[in-house]
């Protein structure tokens, strides 16, 4: 691989036009492996003889092009790209003996590998997916027998299920900004449940903050919801018919009493 | 107009009715892949022109006399149905399958992640009690057993998982369960916030995905 | 002592296998009533005692043979599915399946033809990150499930190929990947390490890699 061999590989007309589509393409590319066996079909040889250096030039041609049009280049594109810059000066100089790792030949191969099984890997999968598949080209049993009655009941669960069962286990408490505090929070339900066993011996009208459970007339914020959903309950017991609700004045005590059996 | 004539005639060769063992195969494949008898008629229009199912049919239906299996007439349709001898081999089949509810999995999941594990020691983690049921039916299940009991006071029991479990969560064993930070990475965690940019193309994610790589 | 003998003669008589042509039947009403694959283990459990069925199944591929339905073998299952030439006339039972990304077909053909691989793995060879989905939508296809855990750093999970990816496409094993030889012969299914500090590098995983893909 010699240098003139790439200028002119560069400098050909087709080529630069092959590279500006490419730019405008630029998307379509899943990354800087994708791009480089892209950039090496345009060598038009077999990928085993790909003149690895001639191809780190047309790479850093085209984040050069790139960065001309303005084109902003995902980082993994300039890493790819500083990694090639240092590639072409391995393969240009003549190897130093005192210098540590691999050769410039050796890092070259290894491109050159990958980009060998990235386009087998392309080339397998068109077949794979060519094949006849199951439900598009052959088919299964339409009918399966339905069969007599001796049950046996057999429980399922995916691997999906299990795993997204823990997964909802051990992240609840990552996402607690989400949910609702429960600790401070009494629901109309709780209310409710505990207002119909108290009712019954209700006869008189009694405060309705005196229903407030324990524990609940302290902490502010407990007190408002509890107090919150003691009054909604009460409305919905009074709708019933299980009680009577009555208010003296504006913001005087809300009383209530179990209504008369009569 | 002879011309015409013409056309038509090569035409009609062109759209010959395949032979009568060919015809038969297709009865056969159609009658087998679909999930309800199927009319004489339903057949006419599925096969090629010319192609006569009522006489293949009967072709068919000789075929498979004194097999496993039997060609059957359903009102006017047609089905393949087991050959009724042998019914008692499809017994096994009977079986209903019900899906396990949240409370089992949770349990089951705790287990496999931490076993082996009390019985504490799993309410601590789902953060609500275990019922009997729930240890119960696993067991019956087969997916779960006592393991050895934990040298703390009181000495609880524990809970391991069992080969069954292995065999029907298709793992090789249960040091093959991802863990969370590969949950993750394959999306399993339902309770995530949706992503920003709903896209078609997977590869808008590549960023997100590629610090999560790094953490691995 | 002679008495004994004779008994258990008898009891051996009881339980005699049915003839090879009965156990063929049978063999053909199970796999005909199931639309899953089903295992040898399966069709012994349910058989009558004594029998065969692997023995069976030979002689019922051969008179499926050109047929329009053909018992087909998937991994260590059996099936009957209609014949693929006679795909077009099925076109009404043919659900439509997803539409699959590139990056989807892939990571699955890389996972077929590396397994067990790591996430890493698959990261490497197609050059960008893989997105959260596409693990998932396979693993929810059935076509992927997770395998053993790689004894490298990290220990990290492994997927491999499932029955279902076998039936879906058609194959017999993992070993009749389309090209698979040659991929082999051209050493691109080797895991080679990138060439760095030689201190970091960790060849020990080849072979892994290779001799489990065929010991399934």
């Amino acid at each position: 691989m010699s240098d003139d061999d790439f200028q002119a590989d560069v400098l050909s007309v087709s080529e630069r036009m092959a590279a500006e589509a490419l730019i405008v393409d630029v998307d379509g590319f899943e990354g800087p492996l994708d791009l480089l066996l892209t950039l090496s079909r345009t060598q038009k040889v077999d990928l085993r003889k790909i003149s690895v250096l001639a191809l780190a030039e047309q790479y850093l041609g085209f984040v050069e092009k790139a960065r001309h049009l303005r084109i902003e280049l995902a980082a993994d594109y300039l890493v790819m790209a500083a990694w090639l810059a240092f590639l072409k000066s391995r393969l240009l100089l003549p190897p130093d003996p005192s210098e540590e790792g691999p050769s410039g030949e050796e890092l070259a191969a290894h491109l050159a590998f990958q980009l060998e099984r990235l386009q087998a890997m392309r080339d397998v999968s068109a077949r794979l997916m060519g094949r006849d598949q199951l439900g598009r080209d052959f088919f299964a049993r339409g009918q399966v027998e339905v069969v007599e009655r001796r049950k046996r009941v057999s429980y399922t669960a995916t691997l999906l299920d299990l795993m997204q069962g823990y997964a909802r286990i051990r992240t609840r408490d990552e996402f607690r900004p989400f949910v609702m505090d429960r600790e401070s929070v009494m629901t109309l339900e709780e209310a409710l449940d505990r207002m119909r066993h108290l009712i019954g011996f209700a006869g008189e009208w009694t405060d309705i903050m005196s229903y407030l459970p324990e524990g609940w007339s302290g902490d502010p914020a407990r007190r408002r919801s509890a107090t919150a959903a003691n009054f909604a309950a009460s409305l919905e017991l009074a709708k019933t018919g299980a009680i009577e609700i009555r208010q003296g004045e504006t913001f005087s005590p809300i009383q209530i009493r179990r209504k008369p059996n009569d | 107009m002879t011309d015409e004539t013409e056309t038509e005639d090569e035409a009609q060769s062109l759209f010959e009715a395949p032979p009568m063992g060919e015809q038969e195969r297709m009865v056969e494949a159609v009658l087998f892949a679909s999930a309800e008898p199927v009319t004489v008629a339903e057949l006419t229009a599925r096969m090629p022109h010319g192609s006569e199912p009522a006489e293949a049919l009967v072709h068919l239906r000789k075929r498979y006399e004194g097999r496993g299996v039997t060609l059957v007439r359903v009102g006017d349709a047609w089905a393949f149905r087991t050959a009724p001898d042998l019914g008692y081999l499809m017994h096994k089949e009977s079986v209903e399958t019900r899906k396990l509810s949240r409370a089992a999995i949770e349990t089951l999941a705790i287990i496999a992640y931490h076993q082996p594990v009390t019985r504490a020691e799993i309410e601590e983690i789902r953060g609500v009690s275990v019922s009997r049921g729930t240890i119960d039916l696993l067991i019956e299940l087969e997916w779960i057993r006592f393991g050895r009991r934990r040298m703390s006071p009181g000495r609880p029991v524990t809970f391991v998982v069992t080969q069954g479990f292995l065999d029907h969560f298709g793992l090789e064993s249960a040091r093959d369960l991802p863990g969370l930070k590969e949950l993750r990475a394959a999306g399993l965690l339902e309770s995530r916030p949706p992503p920003v940019e709903p896209s078609e193309d997977d590869e808008d994610e590549d960023d997100e995905g590629q610090s999560e790589l790094f953490e691995e």
